[in-house]
């Protein structure tokens, strides 16, 4: 694959492409919460609201056969990866036609089918995982990469700290992208961080490292383009850290005290649909018919996805002990 | 003998703000303890009340703080380390095994660990596979620690006062389907030990032997056979390590009949152990096989029939005790 | 039928070999696995015959090395990694509980993790508190994962290429005490399975009931008894998860009385959950309570006189037989 | 205390306390080594011989009221800190009179008199330990250093990274001493970090961090009271790696395979009492005869402590049990 010009990124069908990408995140999650109000979706609820950018063009820049390994944060990523929104809003209900089979609601998306390695509810559980399908897809001489997500709040466990070295020592095919939106629940980067510029933590692995805009779609898509290309070309691990801000609560039942609504405010601003659709506009590439387009489309989906969920069936009760191990060979 | 309306969240936050206030050497420490107020809100209002220095937020990186609460106890101080669940607490087993619980031994007697720690614990919040263990068994096998289950306001609200007394280890653990529990609180901490098992309801017929999180299914189940014409005593643990043997010996060579519940999976729960206790302490004794009723083998799932069809429930308590029971006929 | 001397760390080793030869799906990864030869020199040698991709050396990095180990299965090979010992393997029980066990359940059956993951345990060699322990109970604990326990030079040559065929984690725990154990291998695969116990004495009056690192221990124990005219199955459990139900309560009822030997500290042992089984399968078929011999409470000490007081051995073994036992008068 | 300048450094009797340190050390090592051929030490024993410079240096540079933490190398720093040899040679052989009781052998050397917090088996396991000492001591505004001891291998532990990241996020007066002797077990460093520079790891987490020639106890013994006086006065926690090397194997059971033998000589001609004996005799500071007394010395305290640990008792078996729990209060 050849890298793309800057200006066949910004053609407008890609465009397009990512802000449909996004909206449809956004316009998800938010009937997400909707439904969390309405005791359809159970359990924790991490929204993603915010950060749409970052999963849209990170999955865009990515092969179908490459690897991508997430967190709890995980509709975005899901569905910016091809899986089906039927699927994951059957997830979030917990029934049987579900990604996961309804089993894991939505801290736990799966799916094999795009190598999606899910949800991962243990902060830094994904990167030992990740380091691990990279060296499977290097000692089998494939030319994958594994994407890696994780939050800022990753960042102080150990096993970033293991996991960066054995990628970096093994010169494994793995791409980290930690999604830096300055805040682990409640706490703040600067009380949990000594060294709060993550890209430099990442570098002193010797694993090159860059920051990016997370709320400029078209910035973060070149980086990880770029990014891609050298991890798949052999160059080993690269990190790149992407500065963002969930606009909503930790999760459901956060009530987000401990951030300034100015903060909030001002970063809303700086969104990726929000700084998007303006820039389109001036540029003469959408005007407002063509937004409303998509933003039929993507209710109609959601409205499907709803109906879907809503009348997929249960999981038996007698299935509980199924895939707990393979069946007992004969 | 005063008693108020309270919950057993706040129960728990009372309890820290007595010890913070009585002892300057007591301190908070935790993920989100702090701005956030306690992932749980147990430590909401702290920090304001006690300044960042004693409710300290930490970073993610729980082998790191809990061994810090480790080093801080040995360094004179009587820290409370909030781990924000059970299930994140395998990340710090080997400083709470291998340094917490064998210091005071391994070192002849010279240091010891006078450290709290706190945790959720449980499932039945749909919160799936890696949000929901039980792990309290695992804790309850290390020499050296001491394992509580505050099941009741009561417990929630005076057994930390206790633990902070304590030279050694102490882990706390706070079943999170308890946390909105509501009920009278008395003032009279004299009784609270934690040592002792404590009988929640007497009764002739059976012992229903639990604790935590699943005492309050169990005293419905006592309730359901009850109206049947069974009269089930319900046993609170309450101190999981050191199990109290008298206590239970007690009950169980009165009643000749036990069903402990356990919200541990099946295999290598604290029922098992406390099975293979009955049988050491009472065997002669008893007239039916004990029984336990467990999480059944498998990573908790999400959607609420089947997590539900995974725990201990009232209903299989009942029919488990039913099964065994003496009938008055 | 062929049989050759050897020793359980060689046996080991064949099985290693065989495994890299005839799968390049299979590699070797963990600390000092290499150059090394393997802090109990189980590799000795592969690194030399393999080199250093498939026999990989390690940085000190538990949870890092095993999650890379469960996601290199997840990416089609068939890693075996090596734990040094049990003792830091708490330090990746994250990866082990979270990860490894729940994935395939959780992923709604998607995804699997055929991993093998080898690790020695137990105590015996004066190697103190840390270094110690026997948290096979653990493991065992845990659905989605198989937990064997090879305590004879077959098992050591001919469970592997069993446990490298499943689509599932796999743990294989080598007691440190049985490296060097000498004697005869066969060249019989056949009868080999990681799904049975296997009595390895056969006796009516009572039933020894162990694995791993005591089973030699128990052996000398039977011998004992029988010079007493005391005749005691000895039943190894060989696989800890799933529990041979169907072995273990075959040999309680012919013999109506069980001892249980297991290294663990004794409250919360694997040891409770086969008294509990026993109980559960065979209640009204005992003629004594059945009894246990665990390691007692505290931190292994390093001096051998206190450890020895501290481990199960043959003559305690054989104390809580004949307390229990039938007498032939 | 004012920090010596460094002609009293050099000054004779310093020099030679510094060197009866270290042969007491060696000496005593060599000595262990042969009563593990005779059975009289057991279970693992991790010579030190190689490295005597740092412990002595180290320990020279701290105070009373300072703490320490330790390895499962831990001879050295525990003679060096003031343990008596009798108290650690019979703790070598498992008696009660040794300075754990006899509980903790080789590899758990205690003592609260000198405020020594062991020995510990898991490597990378005191590295929380000293943060939480360092945060005792701030918390209770004392102005105690708490001197931290790991091997290279421990850089490469998750704890590693989260005890330096906490040390540094809330400024402890913690001193980091890496002793990076290049190896852990047979694992070279170069195979086990993709950054082999330690003090430059230590610097991403803003910790001021220096490398230093652990061979030359002068160096070594200036950059720690340096350090040791910056941590003090309050500057947070400072790092040194210092490099070294061990002559013997990685323990008795180590064949060491997996090291060059040359490489292995070349170290011990810069070995720490190899250098320092011809530069004093050189500068004409110790004479022959002053070498033997202080060698006379050693092994009369070492025969002493023989003598001391083979008469001394076993602790009954009754009291097995002792030092779990403290006893129940009633
Ligand atoms: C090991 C572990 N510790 C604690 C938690 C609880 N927890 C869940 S999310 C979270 C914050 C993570 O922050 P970050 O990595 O920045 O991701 P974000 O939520 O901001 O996307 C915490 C503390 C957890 N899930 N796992
Ligand atoms: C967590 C843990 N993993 C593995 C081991 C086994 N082990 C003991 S020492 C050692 C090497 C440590 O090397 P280093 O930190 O460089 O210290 P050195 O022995 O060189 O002084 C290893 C792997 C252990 N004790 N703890
Ligand atoms: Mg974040
Ligand atoms: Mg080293």
């Amino acid at each position: 694959m050849t890298d793309p010009s800057l200006e066949a990124l910004l053609s407008r069908s890609h465009a397009l492409e990512l802000l449909h990408g996004m909206l449809r995140i956004r316009r998800f999650e938010e009937k997400c919460a909707e439904l969390y109000g309405q005791l359809k979706i159970r359990g924790f609820l991490h929204l993603y609201i915010g950060e749409e950018a970052i999963a849209v063009a990170a999955m865009a820049a990515l092969e179908k056969s490459d690897a991508v390994v997430s967190t709890y944060r995980d509709h975005g990523h899901a569905l910016a990866r091809g899986i089906s929104m039927n699927a994951v809003m059957a997830e979030m209900y917990g029934k049987r036609t579900g990604c996961s089979g309804g089993r894991g609601g939505s801290m736990h998306l799966f799916d094999a089918a795009s190598r999606f390695y899910g949800g991962n509810a243990i902060v830094g559980g994904g990167l030992p995982l990740a380091v691990g399908l990279g060296l499977a897809d290097k000692m089998q001489g494939r030319s994958n990469v594994t994407a890696c997500f994780f939050g800022d709040g990753a960042v102080a466990e150990g096993e970033f700290h293991e996991s960066m070295n054995l990628a970096a020592l093994w010169r494994l095919p793995v791409l980290f992208l930690c999604e830096n939106n300055y805040y682990a629940m409640g706490t703040a980067l600067e009380r949990a961080q000594s060294e709060t510029d993550i890209s430099a933590k990442a570098r002193s692995y010797r694993i090159p490292a860059e920051a990016v805009d997370g709320m400029d779609v078209t910035a973060v898509e070149q980086a990880v383009r770029q990014a891609v290309a050298a991890v798949r070309a052999g160059a080993g691990p690269h990190f790149l850290e992407l500065r963002t801000y969930r606009f909503r609560a930790h999760s459901m039942f956060d009530a987000d005290l401990y951030r300034d609504k100015d903060e909030v405010e001002a970063w809303k601003k700086k969104g990726p649909i929000e700084t998007l659709v303006p820039s389109l506009q001036q540029a003469g590439l959408v005007d407002d018919e063509e937004i409303d387009r998509l933003e039929r489309a993507v209710a109609e989906e959601i409205a499907a996805a709803v109906a879907f969920a809503e009348q997929a069936e249960w999981e038996p009760v007698e299935q509980l002990l199924r895939d707990v191990c393979a069946p007992e060979p004969q | 003998m005063t008693a108020a309306k309270a919950t057993y969240r706040g129960a728990l936050r009372e309890a820290l703000r007595e010890a913070l206030l009585a002892d300057p050497r007591v301190f908070l420490m935790g993920e989100d303890v702090g701005r956030y107020g306690g992932s749980y809100a147990v430590s909401m209002g702290l920090l304001e009340e006690f300044g960042p220095e004693r409710i300290r937020d930490t970073p993610l990186s729980e082998s790191a703080f809990v061994g810090a609460g480790i080093g801080a106890a040995l360094g004179g101080m009587r820290p409370i380390v909030e781990i924000m669940t059970v299930n994140f607490s395998l990340l710090a087993l080997d400083q709470i095994v291998n340094t917490a619980a064998a210091l005071r031994h391994m070192s002849g007697g010279q240091f010891h660990v006078p450290l709290v720690i706190r945790m959720a614990t449980g499932a039945g919040r749909q919160l799936a596979a890696q949000h929901s263990h039980s792990l309290e068994a695992w804790y309850a096998h290390v020499p050296g620690l001491r394992v509580l289950a505050p099941a009741t306001l009561q417990d929630a609200r005076y057994m930390l006062p206790q633990a902070l007394r304590r030279e050694d280890p102490v882990l706390i653990f706070e079943h999170a389907q308890l946390y909105n529990m509501e009920g009278e609180l008395t003032a009279e901490a004299a009784e609270i030990d934690i040592r002792s098992a404590a009988v929640r309801r007497p009764g002739r017929d059976l012992s229903l032997i639990t604790y935590g999180g699943s005492l309050p299914k169990t005293l419905r189940a006592a309730e359901m056979l009850a109206s049947e014409g069974i009269e089930a005593e319900v046993l609170d643990l309450r101190v999981l390590r050191p199990l109290d043997d008298r206590a239970l010996a007690e009950s169980v060579r009165r009643t000749r009949r036990a069903v402990v519940v356990d919200e541990g999976w099946r295999s290598g729960s604290l029922a098992a152990e406390l099975m293979a206790r009955i049988v050491e302490l009472a065997f002669y004794e008893l007239d039916a096989p004990p029984v336990r009723v467990c999480t059944q083998e498998l990573p908790i799932p999400y959607p609420k029939h089947l997590e539900d069809a995974a725990l201990p429930q009232a209903e299989t308590i009942a029919a488990a005790a039913r099964a065994i029971a003496k009938r008055h006929v």
